[in-house]
């Protein structure tokens, strides 16, 4: 809980929003009380339930509370600016995780999510090498990262130059059977699945049906991985269709862990809210951020790694947890 | 009889209170085995009330109340049921989506090894449809029956319970005059075998007929009690109103004008293939006779355009009109008081202002504006001119008596100044002193020139009020009689399909 | 009827003091602005569904219909470049014409309101992220856009939908006076007008009030229009103040928002009952329990348990108080 | 009653046949089993709601029921370490418990099945994530968990709940076992019982039955009971199927499809009407609708429009097969 106004209320409190519930976003709440002790401040964790009315209201309450400080993942960036411009004439801003570049906010923190699609598409380059068909599964990808992380992945795959983040062009989002010359690979679809679970399972089921030869499934976001392993399990195709995804799903590890996925790239969530409010705490206290954009590494976890990258997920998943 | 045995069954000051109405102010009441008494009053004395409470439908406030001399208080329907108390209620509660088996053995069914024992429901709920004179199979939906016939079944469900004591609240108020003599059979009966019964009714006739004593509610108090030979007309009448009431029936003959409602080879969905023909002359009271299930409800209800009519015409003042709903046959004049007063003519829960001013709203209001005036006046006027009993205006209509809440029926059509008002079954339910006043305007706006159409099971209404009468038989019309040609013998001939007139 | 009122007026008292106590930034003039903009955007929903409850029916698609004209009128503004007023015109005889769509089916094709409205909430939904492609958009064209053209006219729309007007020191929303102006006008229908009249009847019963000569079909098509109008002006107001819109995901749920705010105003779903006031106050009681707690400082994972713990008390409360009067009332008498 | 099914049923056989003969894939025997299994999945729950509907009530809770049982389960399971059939049977109690308390406070506080229900959908949900910190959790324990000493009899119960027996050369999902003796004991409990008779009765005229001697408030009770207790189970299984419970997402919308199934297989939201077959049919026909979009490869934006569409013209369409033959009857009679 972030019950700090009342208790120390000469230190700074801050406010890191979310773009959501999901539990990337409590990892990320370890970072930040992990900050919140290192630097003597304190801050609340607002994940907004339903979208950008929460969001918007959860700031103005924030703002309503004189907090000193905001680090918010926006949810629809162009169009929010204007309010994002209003919560900076009031407080200090900086975004992570999303940007929001037409505003004034003062600082972006995030992973280059486009290079972190090609590091995905690596990974599948070498989960197979001989090429084949493989399928992207996402739950939405109206978010821009999410476009992003798809276009990485493509682009990686089909042997595309490097694009540059704040220009990458897109494949439209129904385009099936990507494929290009020089390449072994072939994209052969993209499903989406609205954040539910089960549909996530019976997508993956479903393209195991329709597409007999496919070689690998590409889960986007954190949930798709564990129910593309639990479908191709459940098939009895364990090995034959190799699994990448992304994000820190103890689920996921566990499969990298037995072998059963290859690989998958962490942003290392606990970063994000570390940082942030790092930040938040040097522009409180006065000084200018050298650049508009700090980029977050992100981590390629793999069979090599995975034992140790494990245990810090599990020592931050316990920080995380809400009073 | 059961003159020096103690009662079987015995209440004394018994009290009870609904929100804002005490309904019983200390009744008493006795009961011997084998014993039928009937219990009269007006519209709102109480008696269904007691009942609920002798069947463990609702709990007294307080009071003494006894079974075979021992002090009983139900929490439930079942407590009653174990002292061997059934209660025919006064409004159906059949479950329309059940055949007629599952109703009359419900929450009583036989099992076997925990499951329902279809073929001994269905043989034993056979043997008590049969008593009822209910031929029908026992896998009819319940639903799909007229009420009369559900009425029936309601009769077969409580005989089936086995009780000592069976109270009947109302039982006849729809049905036939036929299913009324079987019933009656049904209760001499149950008094030879020592049951007890208690006989709710309106019709004074058929306490005469049945009752071995009467006791009389008035007010949610005692009235009296009349056993024996003091068992006539007068003397419950003199109880239930607290004077006398000659002369029920104040007709006058009238001057019959042009034809109002013309209807001419008209097909009703119920019986779509039969028709009908009958007209209405301005100043003119047509009685519709015929047994329950006959077409009557139908036919009004046709030429109300609740249900429109499949073929022929309808006619009003010669204006040939396309009934296809309530709207336009207010419209051309025609108003009416439905056969079911609480589902089609009032909306309960609403004031009596609002019920009475509801048809007549648009005509007076200002591009939509509500007329407050006018509104108040269309209620003062009905209040007062049908001498509707209700605190204020603003009383909920649900909290009325039935005489009341059918007077309001009229009222509010009066509004609207009809050209032909029909009316269907005018005074179910409805104590004699409201009966009697109902009758009075019947009387006094055919002689203003208004045409007045009503249909009743009622033998003794239709007789006493009809200039002419229709007598129906199963969708169509088996007769037309004239006032001198008026007589039971010739209304029951027409109404059971004979159709030589007599 | 005023009792009603009293039971959800003492609830929003007491939150507004207790919270008020707890943390006193609660009262400074910005937090009591945003608290008077959210009421009043949920409050317009929950007054268009008023309509629909006290016939007896009920409209579970209001939140995709909020989405879904957030949507086109988002298109029309920004990708058409339409003028602005046509386009605010085009969105709201949509909200009619989905309106008239659902009255027509209960009436006409006799299927149930829950039935038609929660195909409505799937289906609309369906357009509008079929429509966007499912891409966030709002109705602020940006460079570039075919809308850009007429920037300064819909700047002007967005001060109209979600400006604020200074009075004195305070900033009085702009829905808070779209809110006063359907409130009273609302309130005047339902109370003097013949319809409103015919509503309250037909909620009652239907059969009686069609037999007293009112077309009972055609009243109910006109609740299900104003329920589904009040919700295109919400889906606008939303649009405006949001600058943005998700397509899959705006307006998600607030049908059920809606419908509570009803009927912690005193609305029954069985029909027949509710009133302006009673149910523009829940919706604000609502919005009050999200300020709180945000106020407060309590854990995000428990807003939605508070929220319906205080929705229930509340209408076991009410009931309770109803009852407790009836009883006082008929004491005095007996 | 045979022809409330009939047109479901064709509505089923046209669908299928139409998708196979767009993608003959459709056919074989992998889509087959998981189109099985998940129509059971979603089959328990509307079997659970019927009980509900048939009595006239609603329950808008089921998905939050959902979610919460999955995650108890999961925390007993794995986190706990507990007995794992004493975790099934916490979570089972749980259903009932929460089943309980809905019809209470419908019957004995008189507060309607919607608000009631309501007030559980957002309380569960929030429940749930109270209990979990929001992390996603599954009921398979992983090295260093409490419960990976019971990792096999674990295990045991994952076959049992989510595994598949061969048949032949067909997989049978257990789920579909699972179905089908809840099918079997609820037909058996509403058409050979007397409490299922009571169900039907007390959905057709509550006071009639209640006048009848029974209990009706018991019966009500019972209902609530029964459908959380299919939620219950659709929980466990769930839990199973996905090896991973979300805690804000797990089950979110599914009462809309368990209602939706529920009217489409020919309850009444009336009351006093439905058959167990129709209600399975029904939530199979809207599983094969899902499978059959991405058979065909149709835009997932279209789903929920798909989804609604069928639903609204299947509704319509019995309603207008009902009429038809009720008419052809009538006209032979006459
Ligand atoms: N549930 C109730 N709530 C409020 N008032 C009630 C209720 N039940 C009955 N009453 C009132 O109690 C009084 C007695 O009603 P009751 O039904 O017992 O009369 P009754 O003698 O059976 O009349 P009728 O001949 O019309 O059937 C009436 O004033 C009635 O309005
Ligand atoms: N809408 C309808 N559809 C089909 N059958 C109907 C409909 N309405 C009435 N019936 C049937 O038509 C017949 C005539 O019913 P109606 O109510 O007109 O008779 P009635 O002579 O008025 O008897 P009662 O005294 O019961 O009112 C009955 O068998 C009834 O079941
Ligand atoms: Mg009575
Ligand atoms: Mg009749």
């Amino acid at each position: 809980g972030g019950d700090g106004t009342s208790s120390q209320s000469d230190a700074p409190s801050f406010a890191y929003v979310t773009n959501g519930i999901d539990p990337f976003w409590d990892l990320c709440a370890a970072g930040v009380r992990i900050a919140e002790k290192e630097f003597g401040v304190s801050c609340e964790v607002l994940m907004p339930p339903k979208g950008v009315v929460d969001q918007k209201r959860m700031m103005e309450a924030m703002l309503a509370k004189g907090i000193d400080g905001v680090a918010v993942s926006p949810i629809d960036a162009d169009n929010q600016t204007p309010f994002l411009n209003e919560v900076c004439q009031n407080t200090i801003l900086i975004t992570q995780d999303a940007d929001a570049p037409k505003s004034d906010r003062l600082v972006y923190i995030g992973t280059n999510n486009y290079k972190a699609g090609r590091a995905l598409g690596g990974l599948v380059k070498s989960a197979i090498p001989d090429g084949g068909e493989v399928m992207i599964f996402v739950g939405r990808l109206e978010q821009l990262n999410a476009r992003q992380r798809r276009q990485g992945v493509i682009d990686e795959l089909l042997e595309r130059p490097m694009q540059d983040l704040d220009q990458v062009k897109f494949d439209s989002v129904d385009s099936v059977n990507l494929s290009a010359e020089g390449s072994k690979y072939v994209i052969v679809d993209t499903r989406t699945d609205n954040f539910d679970k089960a549909k996530a399972k019976s997508n993956a089921e479903d393209a195991m049906t329709k597409y007999k030869d496919l070689k690998c499934m590409v889960g986007l976001f954190a949930y798709n991985p564990p129910a593309c392993i639990d479908a191709i399990k459940e098939a009895n195709k364990l090995g034959q269709i190799k699994v990448c995804g992304f994000d820190e799903q103890d689920a996921l590890l566990q499969a990298i862990q037995d072998g059963h996925a290859h690989g998958t790239i962490s942003q290392q969530p606990w970063e994000y809210g570390y940082e942030s409010i790092k930040m938040l705490k040097s522009i409180y206290e006065g000084e200018q951020p050298a650049n508009k954009y700090f980029e977050l590494p992100f981590l390629v976890v793999d069979k090599s790694n995975i034992k140790e990258f494990w245990e810090k997920k599990k020592k931050m998943a316990e920080l995380g947890k809400q009073g | 009889m059961g003159a020096v045995s103690s009662p079987y069954l015995e209440v004394k000051e018994l009290r009870k209170s609904f929100p804002g109405v005490l309904a019983l102010k200390g009744v008493s009441l006795s009961l011997a085995e084998g014993e039928v008494l009937a219990l009269i009053g007006e519209n709102g004395a109480g008696k269904s009330t007691l009942m609920k409470i002798l069947a463990g439908v609702q709990p007294a406030d307080e009071g003494d109340f006894q079974v075979k001399g021992e002090a009983v208080s139900f929490r439930s329907v079942n407590d009653a049921m174990d002292k061997g108390i059934a209660l025919i209620h006064q409004e159906l509660n059949l479950c329309g989506n059940l055949d007629l088996a599952s109703n009359v053995f419900l929450g009583r069914e036989p099992t076997r090894g925990g499951l329902i024992d279809e073929p001994t429901m269905r043989r034993e709920a056979r043997k008590y449809l049969d008593l009822v004179g209910l031929d029908l199979p026992v896998e009819t939906i319940a639903g799909s029956l007229p009420i009369g016939k559900q009425q029936l079944v309601e009769i077969a469900k409580a005989l089936s319970s086995n009780a000592r004591v069976l109270i009947m609240d109302e039982p006849t108020s729809s049905l036939s005059q036929k299913e009324t003599e079987t019933l009656f059979g049904v209760v001499k009966d149950l008094r030879e075998k020592g049951i007890s019964v208690i006989y709710i009714s309106h019709r004074l006739g058929e306490v005469i007929e049945l009752a071995d004593r009467v006791t009389v509610f008035r007010d949610g108090e005692n009235a009296g009690d009349l056993a024996g030979d003091e068992i006539n007309h007068n003397n419950m009448v003199k109880l239930m109103v607290g004077r006398d009431l000659s002369e029920f029936y104040d007709r006058k003959v009238h001057e019959s004008g042009s034809i109002v409602l013309n209807v001419d080879q008209v097909c009703t969905p119920a019986f779509p293939a039969s028709s009908l023909s009958l007209e209405v002359k301005s100043g003119e009271i047509v009685g519709i006779a015929g047994l329950v299930g006959a077409g009557r409800t139908e036919l009004l209800q046709t030429i109300f355009g609740v249900t429109p009519a499949l073929a022929g015409t309808i006619e009003i003042c010669g204006e040939l009109l396309a009934l296809d709903n309530p709207r336009t046959a207010i419209k051309a004049g025609i108003a009416l008081a439905p056969e079911d007063r609480k589902q089609h003519g009032l909306v309960l829960p609403m004031s009596v202002r609002e019920n009475t001013s509801l048809p007549s709203l648009k005509r007076d209001a200002n591009r939509g504006w509500l007329n407050d005036a006018a509104e108040a006046k269309v209620t003062n006027t009905a209040v007062k001119s049908m001498k509707i009993k209700t605190p204020t205006n603003e009383q909920i209509a649900r909290f009325l008596s039935g005489g009341n809440q059918q007077k309001i029926v009229l009222g509010k059509w009066l509004a609207m100044k009809p050209k032909l008002l029909m009316l269907d079954e005018p005074t179910r339910g409805i104590d004699i002193g409201a009966k009697r006043e109902i009758y009075k305007l019947m009387e006094k706006l055919a002689g203003e020139g208004m045409a007045i159409l009503f249909v009743s099971s009622e033998m003794e209404e239709i007789l006493g009020m009809a200039d002419r009468a229709y007598v129906m038989h199963e969708g169509t019309i088996a007769g037309e009689l004239d006032r001198d040609q008026l007589s039971e013998e010739s209304i029951m001939h027409l109404a059971t399909g004979n159709l030589v007139a007599a | 009827m005023k009792k009603n009122i009293l039971g959800i007026f003492i609830l929003l008292v007491a939150i507004f003091v207790i919270t008020a106590m707890i943390n006193p930034k609660f009262l400074n003039a910005y937090n009591m602005q945003n608290l008077i903009k959210w009421s009043s955007l949920y409050a317009v929903m929950s007054l268009g569904v008023a309509f629909v409850i006290i016939t007896g029916g009920i409209d579970l698609s209001i939140g995709s219909v909020v989405g879904l004209v957030a949507v086109v009128l988002s298109i029309c503004l920004k990708l058409e470049g339409m003028d602005p007023w046509s386009a605010i015109g085009i969105t709201l005889a949509l909200s009619l014409l989905i309106g008239f769509l659902h009255g027509v089916l209960i009436t006409k094709a006799k299927v149930q309101p829950f039935v038609v409205t929660l195909c409505g909430l799937l289906v609309y939904r369906s357009m509008g992220r079929w429509l966007t492609d499912n891409q966030s958009i709002g109705p602020i064209p940006l460079e570039g856009d075919a809308g850009y053209a007429n920037l300064e006219q819909i700047q002007g729309l967005d001060f109209v939908f979600s400006g604020k007007i200074a009075i004195g020191s305070f900033n009085l929303p702009t829905p808070a006076i779209f809110l006063f102006v359907l409130c009273i006008a609302a309130a005047i229908f339902l109370r003097r007008t013949i319809w409103g009249r015919y509503l309250f009847a037909l909620g009652n019963n239907e059969e009686g009030t069609r037999y007293s000569g009112i077309d009972t079909d055609r009243m109910k098509i006109l609740a299900y229009v104003l329920c589904s109008f009040f919700a295109g002006i919400a889906g606008i107001l939303f649009a405006f103040e949001l600058d943005s819109v998700q397509p899959a995901q705006t307006g998600e749920f607030y049908e059920l928002y809606a419908i509570a705010a009803a009927v912690l105003g005193g609305c029954s779903l069985r029909g027949g009952e509710g009133t302006v006031l009673g149910v523009v106050i829940a919706a604000a009681v609502i919005r009050l329990i999200y300020n709180s707690i945000n106020m407060v400082g309590i854990s995000t994972h428990l807003e939605f348990g508070i929220l319906g713990l205080v929705i229930l008390l509340g209408v076991i409360g009410d009931e309770f108080l109803k009852k407790t009067v009836a009883r006082k009332q008929a004491a005095q008498k007996a």
